[in-house]
C-alpha cells in the first residue's frame, strides 16, 4: 500500500509525460486528477491505520542496493501519518490554483508530481539512505519550480534554496554513512546497514552521538528553518509561485521537524538530552525573532514566510521539551501549520493573481470588495494566531503547556510570541482588508471564484475539525510519541517531568529565596 | 612465464586490442587505397569497436579473466583489466557515434582521426592491463601520443594547436617523470614487474627505501598528471577548452580510466606494502583536488573549463576511493565507469552545440537551451546532476560507495572534506542548469544533430538514470572487478 | 416543574451558536429584520433553557453538576466539560438575559445597516462564546470562551471596518487582551504542571493542600494579569475607551455588561486558588481600587457621552476587582450583576440618545432632550441613580456591600476603602453631570438635528432594564443575604469576606457612601444646570488637572511614544538591519568567499606552459620531500 | 682507490634529469624544450642501464630501447606540431601560446 | 681505475653538453650540446656493458633524432640567437630555488648513502652482457608485446605527423568541401 502511495504520483508523471505538450489546457486538470489518486490512497491508509499502536504499520521491505544493505523499507506510524495525508491533500489544491502558470505547463505538472513522490517517500522511508535519497531528490523539482516559474529574483532564490539545503544534507550524508559503518563494525556479520530499525539498536558512544546529532540537527535545522539558518526561506517563498510556496511551507519545512523527531531523538537520545538547552534556545529565539521580523515586512508573502519561522519554532520547542504533551503538540502543530499557512499562501497567491503585487501598502479596504476572501483570510489568520477552537491553538497550547514543566523559562518567552503573532497578523489584515478603499487599482478586484472557494473550504473545515476534535489525529499519534519518549527515558537517566511535580520547582526556588 | 617460442603466446587474451590495432591499420590502408566516404570509415570504425566490445564481453563472460600473467608477464589479465577494457570501449563507442560530425569535418584526415581513436583506446587498455612498468609506459604513450595528435588534429585554429602543444610538452615531461620513477623502482627492487616488486617489497625490509620511495612518488605524480589531479591538473582546463569539442570527452574519459587503472595497479599491487607511505599522500592529493576543482569550476565562464575543473574534483573523489586501499577498488571502478559516461555525454552535447571542431564554449551560448532543444538540455542536465551526485543518478551511488569505503578505512576527515566539496560543487552544476532552463535563449533556432548522436546521448542518459536507481548489475560487476 | 439534567446544558451554548452558524450562511437570504428575530429567538431560547435548569438552585435543592462533552487534549487534561453551579447559572442568566434584551434593542438600532445580518451573526456568536466561558468546567475550555469573546469583540468593535479608527480600535483591543492572555497562558501552564490537569474538579479540591511555595502566588498573579486585560484594569484598560468605536449595543453588551466582567468571574471562579495566594488577592484589590479612582477622574473630564460610560465601566470594574481582591467574591459577583443591568441600561439609553441626535455623541451639543425623549430620560435617570449608589436601587446595595467588606478587612484595606469612597463621590458627580448635560437645560443642538424618541424595540429593553436596575439589588441586602446563600455551593471551603457585624457600623458606612454620592450629585447638578460658561469656570478651578482628565492622562500618546513607535523601530531594525544585513549577509558572505578564493587562485592558470611546468615541479618536489622524509629515509 | 658503483651513475643521471627539467622550465623555444625532455629521457636510460647492471638483469637495457622509441615518437609528433604552429604564426616561442587561460 | 677516469670525463662532458642545451641562446648550439651528451652517454653505456644500447644510442639518437631536430631548426629558420631574458615575473627565481632544493635533497641522500639499493648482484651473478644476441632474445620472447607496441607507436607517430603537418592543404580542402 505504501509503495503504491509513493509511486502513484510517479506513475502520474509518466502519464503526463505521454501527453503531447501542445495540449496545454489538459495538463492542470490532468495533474489534479492524478494527484487526487494518492489522496485517496492516503485516506485509505489513514483509516486503516491501527490506533493505539506505537510501532510502524503497513511495513514493506525489499533489498535495494544489496552490497551496502540499502533497502526499500517503508512504514508509517503516528508521527508520519498526519504529514503524509497533509502532503497528499495539499497537492491537488495547489495544482488547482496554478492557472497563472502559463509557461511549460507540462514540465510544471511533472515536476509537481515528482515532488509529491519525493515528499511522501521521505515521510515513509524507514531506511536512512532511502530517506536521504528522497530528502535530497526533492530539491530538484522544488528548485525548478522556484527557478523556472518563480518571480523576479527567482534564480537567486532557487539557487540559494538548493545550495543552503544541500550543504546541510552533505553532512547528513556523512553522518548516515558513519552510522552504517558503525553498524557494520558493531554487528557480528559486519554488514553495512542503513535500516532505521536496525540502527535503533546500535549503542553509540556519547561523543559520537554528539557529532552525529550535530550533523543531523544541522541538516534539519536548515530545513525547518531554525534561526539563524532561516534566511533562504523568505527569498524562496517570495519568489516561488503560489503552489511552490504552499508546498514549501506546508510540507517541505516539515521534513526538518519530522527529521528531528524521527532521527535525532530516536537515534541519539543521550545527545538529545544534553543538547536540549541549545535547541530550545534556538527555537525560542526563532519564535520571537521570526515574529518581530514579520511585523516589519512590507511584503505580505514575506510576512507569512517569517510567521512560519516563528510557528515552526514552537514545533521545535515542543520536540525538545521531551514531554508527552510537548511532543504531541509538535506533531499536530506540524500538520496545523501546514493547513493554515498553506491556506494563507493560497490566499496571498489569489490576491497576487488579481493585483500582481504582494506589497501590503498597495492594498487597503479590500474587505468591502471581497468579503469572502477577507473572511477566509481572517479565519486562517486567527487560526495561525492560535485562536482556541481552531487548530493552531491546539498545537501551540499543547506545546506550551507541555514544555513548561521541562523548560519553564524558554516556554514563558515563547508564550510571548503569541502576542506578537496577534500583532503582525491583525496589523497586516487591517492594512490589507480594512479601512477606506483608497487605491483605485483595488476598485475592481473580484471576490473568490467558486473553484477558489472549493479549494479553501476543505482547509477551513479541517482547521475547525482539528481545532475542536484533535483526537482524530492525537489518538493516532500519541502511542508513537510516547514510544520515543520511553526510548529516551530508558537509554538515558532523563525522566520526563510528570505533571504535578512542578510545584517542587517553585518550592525549591522559594527555599533558595529564603537562604 | 618466459615462453621461448612466439607461437605459444596467449594472443586470445588480447583479442580486442588486436582487433582495434588491426582495424586501425586497415582503416588507414583502406583510406590510402580508395578514398571512401567519411560515412564508410566512421561506420567501419564503429563496427570494429563493437566487435572489440563483443570480444571484450566474451572475455569477461566466457574466458572469465582469472588474473593469469600473459605475454611473458607483461600483462595481468584480471577482472580489473577486463573491466577497464569494457569501460574504455563503451566510452569510445559512445564518443565516436556521437562524434561523426568531427570526422566529417576532418575530411581527408577522417581515417587518421578514427585510426588514432582506435589506437588510443587500445593503448589505454594495454596500460590498464599491464603489470610491467615499462609496458605500462608503452601503453600510456601509445594512448597519450594519439591524444596529443587528436587534440591538434583539426589544425584550423590557434587554440587547438596551443592545446596540442601544451598537452604534448607537459605530457612528455610527465611521462619522463613517470618512467624515471619506474627506473628508480627498478633500481631499488631489481624488477619491473609489479607482481614481483610487490613480492619483493613484501619480502624484504628495505633499510634505506629512499630510491623506492622517490620512485613511487615520481610514478604517482606521472599518473596523477594523466588523470588531472591537483596540483598536476593545470594542463587540463586549457586542453579541454582548446581541443576540438568532438573529441574532448573521449580524451578526458579514456585518459582517466587508463590512468586510474594503472595507478590502482601500481599502488595496490606493486607498493601495497608501502601503503603507509603513499596513502596519506594520495589522500592529500584527493582533498586538494576536490576543493580546488570545485572552487575553480565555480568561477570559470567557459563550460569546458568548468567541466575540466569538475573533472579535477572527480579525480579527487576517485583518489579518495583509492586511498582507502584495495577494499575501495570496486567503488573506484564504479565511479570511473559512471563518470566516464557522464563526461562523454556532456561533451557530446557541447560538440553538438559549439560545432565538433570548435575550441572553447562560452556558458552564455547555453542560455535557454531547453527551449532550443529539450533533448540536449535534458541529456546535459542529467549528466551534470549525475556529476553533482544527486540521488537517483549513478553519480550518487558512486560517491556513496567511495565515501563508505573511505569511512570504513578510517579516512573520516577525507569524507567530510569530500561531502563539503560536493556541496560547493553543486553550485557550479546549478549554474549551468540555470543557464539552460531559466534564462531566455540568445536565438530561438533549434539545434540540429544526427540520429547517432541522439542514440548515444539517450543511452548515456538512460545509463545514468536507470543505473542510478537500480545500480545492482553494475555493482556486482565492479564487485568482481574490485578483486586484485 | 421540569428537571433539566446538566447533560442537556450544551443546548445553552448550542442554541446561539447554531443561530450564528445559520445566520452566517443564510443571513443574506433571511435579510432584515428576520435575521434579527432569529438571533433574538436563539438568545431567548438559551435564556429559557438556562432558567429552567437553574430552578433547582433557587429552590435550594440543586447541586453543582459536571458534564463532559468530549475529550479535547487529554495530554494536558483539557476537555470540553460543562460545570453547572449557582455561579455559572447566575452568569448564564445575566448573559442570556441582558443579552436578549440587547439583541432586541439592536433590531431597532441596526435598522438599515447593510450588514444587518452579519451583525447578528456576531452577536449570537458572542453570546455563545460568553456562555462557553461561564459554563466551562475546565480552564482550557474557559480559555476557549475567553479568546472567542475577544474575537467577537474584535469583530464587533471593527464592525464598521471602513473607518480606520474602528479597524485599529478592534486590533488594539485584541492585542492588548492578548497581553493579558499571555499571563493567563502562563497561569495555565503552572496550573497544569502543578496539578497535572486543567479541570476545575481536579484543581480546586486539591488547591489548599497541594499548592505551596510560590506556585499559588504565581498562578494568582498570572490569572489576575489575564483578568486585568479582559476587565480593562490598570494598565491594560486602554483598549476599552477606543472600543466605543463599535455600535452602541455592542458597547452595552460586551464592553459593559458581560465580556469585561469575565475577568471578575475568573477570579471569583478561582477563589480556591486565591485563598492560598493572599499576595495575589492583595494585588488584585489594590489594582481594582486604583483603577476605580483613576478611571473615575477621567470620566469626569469626558464630554463624549459614550466615553463617560466607558470610563465609568472601567471604574465600576475596579470596584468588582476590589471586592474579589478582598475575597468578597459574592459582593463582587453581586456588583457584577447589578452593574450589568444599570450599565447596559445607561449604554442603551446613550445609544438611543445618539440615535436621536443622528450619531452625535458630544454632550456639549445636547441638552434639553428630556421633553423630546421622555422614556429614555426616565430610564436614564433610574440608571444614573442606580450607579450613583442611592438606595434602594441596585447599585447602592452592591457597591455598599463592597465598601463595607473592604472596610471590614481593616489594615491597609482601609486606604482602599477610602479610595472607594472618593470614587463613589466622583461616580455620582460624572453620572449626574452627564444626565444634566444631556437631558436638562436648554437645547444646544447643532443645525438640522431633530431629536425624537426611539422606536419601541429600543425603548422596551430600556424599561425592562430599568426595572431590573431598581429591584436587582434587593436579592442581597444586609438584611437578607439571598445571593450569598444562592452562591454558597460555588464557594464551598472558601472563606468569604463579610461586612462588619453590628447594624450600627453597617449603617454608618452606608450613610457615608450615600452621602458621598449625594455630594457628588449635588455638585454636578449645581454646576452643569447652568450655562456652559459656568462649567468652564468650574473646570478651570481644577487648573491643569482637568486637562489631564479630559485627555485621559494622555496614556494613548504615552503608549504610542513608549511602546508602539519604539517597537516598530525595533522590528524594522531587526528585519532590515539584522536579518537582511547580518544573518543573511553571513550566508551570502560565505558564497562570496568561495568565489573570491577562486579568483585569487586563478592567476595560477596563466596559460603559460613553462609556468605550468613550474607548478608541476613544485608539486612534485613537495610530494617527494613529504614522502621521503615521512618514509624515514 | 675508490671504485665506481652504479650509485655514481645514478647520481649523474639524477643531475642530468634535473638539468633537463630546469631547461624545460626556463627555455621558451619549443624545440629546445624538447631537447631538454630528451635529456631527461637520457637520464632515465642511464639509470636503467646502471640499475640493470647492478641487478644483473638485461631488463634495464631492454627498457632503454622502448624509452628510446617513445622519445623518437614524441619528438616526431612534437616537431610536427611545432612546424604546424610555426606555419601559422612564425614563432616557436611557447610564451606566445597563452590564449587559453583562466 | 679506467672506469673512474671514464666516468669523470664522460660524466663531465655529459653535463656540459646538457648545460649547453639548456643555456645556449642558439638552438643549433643546443643541438650540438645535446649531441655531446648523447655521445658521452653512449661511452658510459659501453662501460656498463650495454654495447647494443650504446650503438643504438649513437645511431638512432645522434643519427636520426638529432638530425630531425636540426632539420626542423633549419626548416623553420630559428637558427638565430634568441633573447633568453625571462619574461614571466619571479619565474627564474622559483625555478632556481626548485633546482637547488632538489639538488640539495639529492646531495643529502647521496651523502647519507641513502641513494643506494639492496639488490646488488652477488659476485657470482655474471654481469649481463648487452650483446645483440642477448638483447634480441629478450626483445622477441619476454618483451615481444613491447616490441609490437613500439611498432604501433611509430605508426602513430607517422600518422600523427601526416595528420598534423599536412593540415594546411587538407584543411583548405575540407573548407572547400
Amino acid at each position: 500500500m505504501l509503495s503504491l502511495l509513493v509511486l502513484t504520483p510517479l506513475l502520474g508523471a509518466a502519464v503526463v509525460s505521454l501527453v503531447p505538450a501542445r495540449r496545454r489546457e489538459l495538463f492542470l486538470p490532468l495533474g489534479m486528477a492524478l494527484s487526487v489518486a494518492p489522496l485517496g490512497v492516503a485516506g485509505a491508509m489513514f483509516f486503516s491505520f491501527e490506533k493505539g499502536r506505537a510501532s510502524f504499520q503497513m511495513v514493506e521491505k525489499m533489498i535495494w542496493w544489496e552490497p551496502w544493505g540499502v533497502s526499500w523499507h517503508l512504514g508509517v506510524d503516528g508521527i508520519s501519518l498526519g504529514l503524509v495525508v497533509l502532503t497528499t491533500l495539499l497537492f491537488p489544491l495547489s495544482l488547482a490554483v496554478s492557472d497563472s502558470i502559463t509557461d511549460r505547463r507540462k514540465a510544471f505538472v511533472i515536476a509537481m508530481l515528482f515532488l509529491e513522490t519525493g515528499l511522501i517517500g521521505s515521510f515513509l522511508a524507514l531506511d536512512l539512505l532511502l530517506f536521504f535519497v528522497f530528502f535530497e531528490v526533492i530539491l530538484v523539482p522544488m528548485y525548478l519550480i522556484i527557478g523556472i516559474w518563480g518571480g523576479g529574483r527567482r534564480v537567486y532564490a532557487a539557487v540559494k534554496f538548493f545550495i543552503y539545503t544541500a550543504v546541510g544534507s552533505a553532512l547528513l550524508l556523512a553522518a548516515i554513512i558513519a552510522l552504517a559503518v558503525m553498524h557494520s563494525s558493531r554487528t557480528p556479520e559486519g554488514a553495512l546497514s542503513f535500516d532505521y530499525l536496525a540502527l535503533l539498536n546500535l549503542d553509540i558512544s556519547s561523543t559520537a552521538q554528539m557529532w552525529l546529532f550535530g550533523a543531523f540537527a544541522l541538516a534539519f535545522a536548515i530545513k525547518v528553518p531554525l534561526f539563524p539558518f532561516h534566511t533562504w526561506l523568505p527569498d524562496a517563498h517570495v519568489e516561488a509561485p503560489t503552489a511552490g510556496s504552499v508546498l514549501l511551507a506546508g510540507v517541505l519545512l516539515k521534513l526538518g521537524t519530522y527529521g528531528l523527531l524521527r532521527f535525532n531523538l530516536a537515534l541519539f537520545p543521550e545527545a538529545t538530552v544534553s543538547l536540549v538547552p541549545v535547541l530550545a534556545v534556538l527555537a525560542v529565539v526563532g519564535i520571537i525573532y521570526g515574529a518581530v521580523v514579520a511585523i516589519a515586512q512590507p511584503d505580505l508573502k514575506k510576512l507569512v514566510a517569517y510567521s512560519s519561522v516563528s510557528h515552526l519554532g514552537f514545533v521545535v520547542l515542543g520536540i525538545f521539551a521531551l514531554t508527552s504533551a510537548g511532543l504531541q503538540g509538535a506533531v499536530i502543530q506540524n500538520v496545523n501549520h501546514g493547513l493554515t499557512t498553506g491556506a494563507l499562501f493560497l490566499l496571498v497567491g489569489m490576491l497576487y493573481d488579481r493585483r500582481h503585487t504582494k506589497k501590503i501598502d498597495d492594498f487597503g479596504g479590500l474587505a468591502a470588495r471581497v468579503p469572502q476572501m477577507a473572511g477566509f483570510f481572517l479565519f486562517m489568520a486567527f487560526a495561525s494566531i492560535g485562536l482556541p477552537g481552531l487548530n493552531g491553538f491546539v498545537g501551540e497550547f499543547l506545546v506550551l503547556v507541555g514544555s513548561f514543566p521541562s523548560l519553564p523559562a524558554p516556554t514563558v518567552v515563547a508564550a510571548f510570541g503569541v502576542v506578537l503573532a496577534a500583532i503582525y497578523m491583525l496589523w497586516a489584515y487591517q492594512r490589507v482588508f480594512t479601512g477606506p478603499l483608497t487605491n483605485p487599482a483595488n476598485r475592481n478586484v473580484a471576490d473568490l471564484s467558486f473553484k477558489e472557494t472549493a479549494v479553501l473550504a476543505p482547509l477551513a473545515a479541517l482547521v475547525l475539525l482539528l481545532g475542536l476534535y484533535p483526537a482524530i489525529l492525537l489518538e493516532r499519534t500519541a502511542p508513537s510519541v510516547e514510544a520515543i519518549l520511553d526510548r529516551i527515558e530508558q537509554s538515558t537517566d532523563y525522566q520526563a517531568p510528570s505533571p504535578g511535580r512542578l510545584a517542587d520547582v517553585f518550592v525549591s526556588t522559594s527555599q533558595d529565596g529564603d537562604q | 612465464m618466459n615462453p621461448d617460442v612466439v607461437g605459444d603466446i596467449a594472443w586470445a587474451g588480447l583479442a580486442p586490442e588486436l582487433i582495434l590495432v588491426a582495424g586501425a591499420v586497415s582503416l588507414l590502408l583502406l583510406d590510402v587505397q580508395r578514398k571512401p566516404g567519411v560515412g564508410v570509415l566512421w561506420g567501419s570504425a564503429l563496427g570494429i569497436m563493437v566487435v572489440a566490445l563483443a570480444l571484450g564481453i566474451w572475455q569477461w563472460v566466457v574466458a572469465e579473466p582469472s588474473g593469469e600473467l600473459v605475454f611473458g608477464g607483461m600483462l595481468l589479465l584480471d577482472p580489473a583489466a577486463a573491466f577497464a577494457r569494457l569501460v574504455v570501449l563503451v566510452v569510445s563507442i559512445l564518443a565516436v557515434s556521437a562524434g561523426r560530425g568531427l570526422f566529417a569535418h576532418l575530411g581527408t584526415r577522417a581515417a587518421e582521426g578514427l585510426a588514432l581513436v582506435l589506437l588510443a583506446s587500445a593503448g589505454f587498455v594495454l596500460m590498464a592491463a599491464s603489470q610491467n612498468l615499462v609496458m605500462m609506459f608503452l601503453g600510456l604513450e601509445m594512448g597519450s601520443i594519439s591524444l596529443y595528435i587528436l587534440a591538434g588534429i583539426t589544425g584550423d585554429g590557434v587554440r587547438s594547436d596551443e592545446a596540442a602543444l601544451k598537452y604534448l610538452l607537459l605530457g612528455a615531461v610527465a611521462s619522463a617523470v613517470f618512467i624515471y620513477g619506474a627506473a628508480l623502482v627498478f633500481a631499488g627492487t631489481g624488477s619491473l614487474s609489479l607482481v614481483a616488486i610487490g613480492a619483493f617489497l613484501g619480502g624484504y625490509l628495505l633499510l634505506s627505501p629512499a630510491v623506492v620511495l622517490i620512485g613511487i612518488g615520481l610514478i604517482t605524480v606521472g599518473l596523477c598528471f594523466k588523470v588531472a589531479a591537483a596540483p598536476f591538473h593545470v594542463w587540463a582546463p586549457d586542453v579541454y577548452q582548446g581541443a576540438p569539442a568532438g573529441i574532448v570527452g573521449y580524451m578526458a574519459a579514456v585518459a582517466k580510466v587508463g590512468g586510474f587503472a594503472a595507478l590502482a595497479r601500481v599502488l595496490l599491487i606493486g607498493f601495497e606494502s608501502f601503503r603507509a607511505d603513499w596513502a596519506p599522500v594520495v589522500a592529500a592529493i584527493a582533498a586538494l583536488s576536490m576543493l580546488l576543482g570545485a572552487v575553480m569550476a565555480i568561477i570559470s565562464a567557459d563550460i569546458r573549463r568548468l567541466l575540466a575543473y569538475s573533472g579535477v574534483a572527480h579525480a579527487g573523489y576517485i583518489l579518495t576511493g583509492l586511498a582507502s586501499g584495495s577494499s575501495g577498488l570496486s567503488s573506484v571502478w564504479f565511479y570511473l565507469a559512471v563518470y566516464a559516461v557522464q563526461l562523454v555525454a556532456a561533451f557530446s552535447v557541447i560538440s553538438v552545440l559549439g560545432g565538433p571542431a570548435s575550441s572553447g564554449s562560452d556558458l552564455a551560448e547555453y542560455r535557454g537551451l531547453y527551449r532550443r532543444s529539450p533533448m540536449l538540455a535534458v541529456a546535459l542536465s542529467v549528466s551534470l546532476l549525475g556529476m553533482a551526485g544527486i540521488p537517483l543518478t549513478t553519480g550518487f551511488v558512486a560517491k556513496l560507495g567511495v565515501f563508505l569505503q573511505a569511512w570504513q578505512q578510517g579516512l573520516e576527515w577525507l569524507v567530510v572534506v569530500a561531502v563539503l566539496a560536493s556541496a560547493v560543487a553543486i553550485y557550479l552544476y546549478l549554474r549551468v542548469i540555470v543557464t539552460i532552463y531559466m534564462q531566455s535563449p540568445v536565438t530561438d533556432d533549434p539545434v540540429a544533430y544526427d540520429r547517432p548522436t541522439s542514440w548515444s546521448l539517450g543511452l548515456a542518459t538512460a545509463f545514468t538514470l536507470i543505473l542510478g536507481v537500480f545500480p545492482q548489475p553494475l555493482l556486482s560487476l565492479v564487485e568482481s572487478a574490485g578483486q586484485l | 416543574m421540569i428537571e433539566l439534567p446538566a447533560e442537556a446544558l450544551w443546548l445553552v451554548i448550542a442554541l446561539p451558536l447554531g443561530g450564528a452558524v445559520l445566520l452566517h450562511f443564510a443571513g443574506r437570504l433571511l435579510g432584515e429584520p428576520r435575521a434579527g428575530y432569529l438571533a433574538v429567538a436563539a438568545s431567548l431560547a438559551a435564556f429559557g433553557v438556562a432558567a429552567v435548569a437553574a430552578v433547582p438552585f433557587f429552590t435550594g435543592e440543586g447541586h453543582p453538576a459536571q458534564s463532559l462533552l468530549w475529550e479535547w487534549m487529554p495530554a494536558v487534561g483539557a476537555s470540553f466539560e460543562i460545570v453547572w453551579d449557582p455561579l455559572s447559572a447566575l452568569m448564564t442568566l445575566v448573559v442570556t438575559g441582558v443579552g436578549s434584551l440587547i439583541h432586541i434593542y439592536s433590531v431597532g438600532y441596526m435598522h438599515g445597516d447593510p450588514r444587518f445580518a452579519r451583525f447578528f451573526t456576531y452577536l449570537n456568536l458572542f453570546t455563545a462564546s460568553m456562555l462557553i466561558l461561564v459554563l466551562a468546567g475546565n480552564y482550557a475550555m474557559l480559555f476557549v470562551g475567553w479568546e472567542l469573546v475577544g474575537l467577537c469583540s474584535y469583530l464587533l468593535i471593527s464592525f464598521w471596518f471602513t473607518r480606520p479608527s474602528a479597524a485599529s480600535a478592534g486590533k488594539k483591543a485584541f492585542v492588548v487582551n492578548r497581553i493579558g492572555d499571555f499571563g493567563f497562558l502562563i497561569a495555565l501552564m503552572v496550573i497544569f504542571s502543578t496539578f497535572g490537569t486543567l479541570s476545575y474538579a481536579g484543581i480546586f479540591g486539591r488547591a489548599a493542600e497541594e499548592l505551596s511555595g510560590w506556585a499559588p502566588t504565581v498562578i494568582g498573579l498570572m490569572l489576575a494579569t489575564g483578568a486585568i486585560g479582559k476587565s480593562a484594569q490598570i494598565p491594560l484598560y486602554v483598549w476599552l475607551p477606543d472600543a466605543m468605536e463599535g455600535p452602541t449595543p455592542v458597547s452595552a453588551l460586551i464592553h459593559a455588561a458581560t465580556m469585561v466582567t469575565a475577568g471578575v468571574y475568573v477570579i471569583a471562579r478561582s477563589a480556591p486558588i486565591f485563598e492560598v495566594a493572599p499576595v495575589a488577592s492583595g494585588v488584585v484589590a489594590a489594582v481594582g481600587a486604583l483603577t476605580a479612582l483613576w478611571a473615575a477622574t477621567i470620566a469626569m473630564g469626558q464630554s463624549d457621552i459614550k466615553r463617560v460610560l466607558a470610563y465609568s465601566t472601567i471604574s465600576q470594574l475596579g470596584y468588582m476587582f476590589l471586592a474579589v481582591g478582598a475575597t468578597a467574591y459574592v459582593a463582587g459577583v453581586f456588583h457584577l450583576m447589578t452593574h450589568a443591568f444599570f450599565k447596559a441600561l445607561l449604554f442603551l439609553g446613550a445609544g438611543s440618545v445618539i440615535h436621536a441626535m443622528g450619531g452625535r455623541q458630544d454632550m456639549e451639543n445636547m441638552g434639553g432632550l428630556r421633553k423630546v425623549m421622555p422614556v429614555t430620560f426616565a430610564t436614564m435617570v433610574v440608571g444614573v441613580v442606580a450607579i450613583a449608589g442611592f438606595p434602594p436601587l441596585a447599585g447602592f446595595w452592591s457597591k455598599d456591600e463592597i465598601l463595607s467588606v473592604v472596610f471590614n478587612r481593616g489594615g491597609w484595606f482601609t486606604v482602599l476603602w477610602l479610595v472607594g469612597l472618593v470614587t463613589a463621590l466622583m461616580t455620582a458627580f460624572y453620572m449626574f453631570r452627564q444626565l444634566v448635560m444631556v437631558f436638562l437645560g436648554k437645547p444646544r443642538w447643532p443645525e438640522g438635528v431633530t431629536p425624537h424618541e426611539s422606536p419601541r424595540s429600543m425603548t422596551i429593553p430600556l424599561v425592562l432594564l430599568a426595572v431590573f436596575s431598581v429591584v436587582a439589588g434587593l436579592i442581597n441586602t444586609p438584611f437578607r443575604l439571598g445571593l450569598e446563600h444562592f452562591l454558597e455551593p460555588s464557594f464551598e471551603g472558601v472563606k468569604l469576606g463579610h461586612p462588619p457585624d453590628g447594624v450600627g457600623l453597617v449603617l454608618i458606612l452606608a450613610g457615608l457612601s450615600v452621602a458621598a454620592g449625594a455630594v457628588g450629585a449635588a455638585m454636578a447638578f449645581f454646576v452643569y444646570h447652568r450655562p456652559p460658561e459656568t462649567w468652564r469656570r468650574f473646570q478651570a478651578g481644577f487648573g491643569r488637572m482637568w486637562g489631564w482628565w479630559e485627555n485621559a492622562y494622555r496614556t494613548d500618546d504615552l503608549g504610542q511614544a513608549m511602546l508602539v513607535a519604539p517597537g516598530r523601530r525595533l522590528a524594522e531594525r531587526t528585519a532590515f538591519g539584522l536579518d537582511a544585513g547580518v544573518v543573511d549577509g553571513a550566508v551570502n558572505g560565505v558564497g562570496w568567499l568561495v568565489q573570491a578564493a577562486g579568483r585569487r587562485i586563478r592567476p595560477v592558470q596563466s596559460g603559460l606552459i613553462r609556468q605550468y611546468g613550474l607548478w608541476l615541479g613544485l608539486g612534485l618536489v613537495a610530494l617527494l620531500i613529504w614522502i621521503v622524509v615521512r618514509g624515514g629515509a | 682507490m675508490l671504485e665506481v658503483t652504479p650509485g655514481w651513475y645514478m647520481t649523474l643521471a639524477a643531475a642530468l634529469f634535473l638539468l633537463g627539467m630546469t631547461g624545460v622550465l626556463i627555455r621558451r623555444n619549443a624545440l629546445v624544450m624538447f631537447m631538454c625532455v630528451e635529456l631527461m629521457l637520457n637520464a632515465v636510460n642511464l639509470t636503467f642501464v646502471a640499475a640493470g647492471r647492478a641487478a644483473g638483469v638485461l631488463d634495464g637495457q631492454v627498457s632503454v630501447f622502448f624509452v628510446l622509441v617513445v622519445a623518437a615518437a614524441e619528438v616526431v609528433v612534437g616537431l610536427a606540431i611545432i612546424v604546424a604552429i610555426f606555419r601559422r604564426r612564425e614563432t616557436a616561442s611557447v610564451d606566445e601560446l597563452a590564449a587559453l587561460r583562466g | 681505475m679506467v672506469e673512474l677516469a671514464i666516468f669523470v670525463l664522460m660524466g663531465l662532458s655529459t653535463l656540459a653538453g646538457g648545460v649547453t642545451v639548456v643555456l645556449a641562446r642558439n638552438p643549433v648550439r643546443s643541438a650540438m650540446g645535446m649531441l655531446a651528451s648523447l655521445v658521452s652517454l653512449a661511452v658510459i653505456y659501453v662501460v656498463n656493458l650495454a654495447h647494443l644500447v650504446a650503438a643504438v644510442q649513437v645511431v638512432v639518437y645522434a643519427g636520426a633524432v638529432l638530425t630531425l631536430f636540426l632539420f626542423v631548426i633549419m626548416f623553420i629558420g630559428v637558427d638565430r640567437a634568441e633573447d633568453t631574458s625571462e619574461t614571466i615575473p619571479q619565474h627564474r627565481k622559483l625555478v632556481a630555488g626548485l633546482a637547488l632544493v632538489v639538488a640539495a635533497g639529492a646531495a643529502v641522500l647521496v651523502w647519507r648513502g641513502r641513494f643506494s639499493w639492496t639488490p646488488t648482484a652477488p659476485e657470482s651473478v655474471p654481469i649481463p652482457n648487452g650483446t645483440v644476441q642477448a638483447l634480441g632474445g629478450e626483445l622477441f620472447t619476454t618483451w615481444v608485446l613491447g616490441t609490437e607496441v613500439t611498432a604501433v607507436l611509430l605508426t602513430i607517430a607517422a600518422v600523427g605527423a601526416i595528420a598534423l603537418a599536412f593540415h594546411r592543404r587538407s584543411g583548405k580542402a575540407s573548407a572547400e568541401k
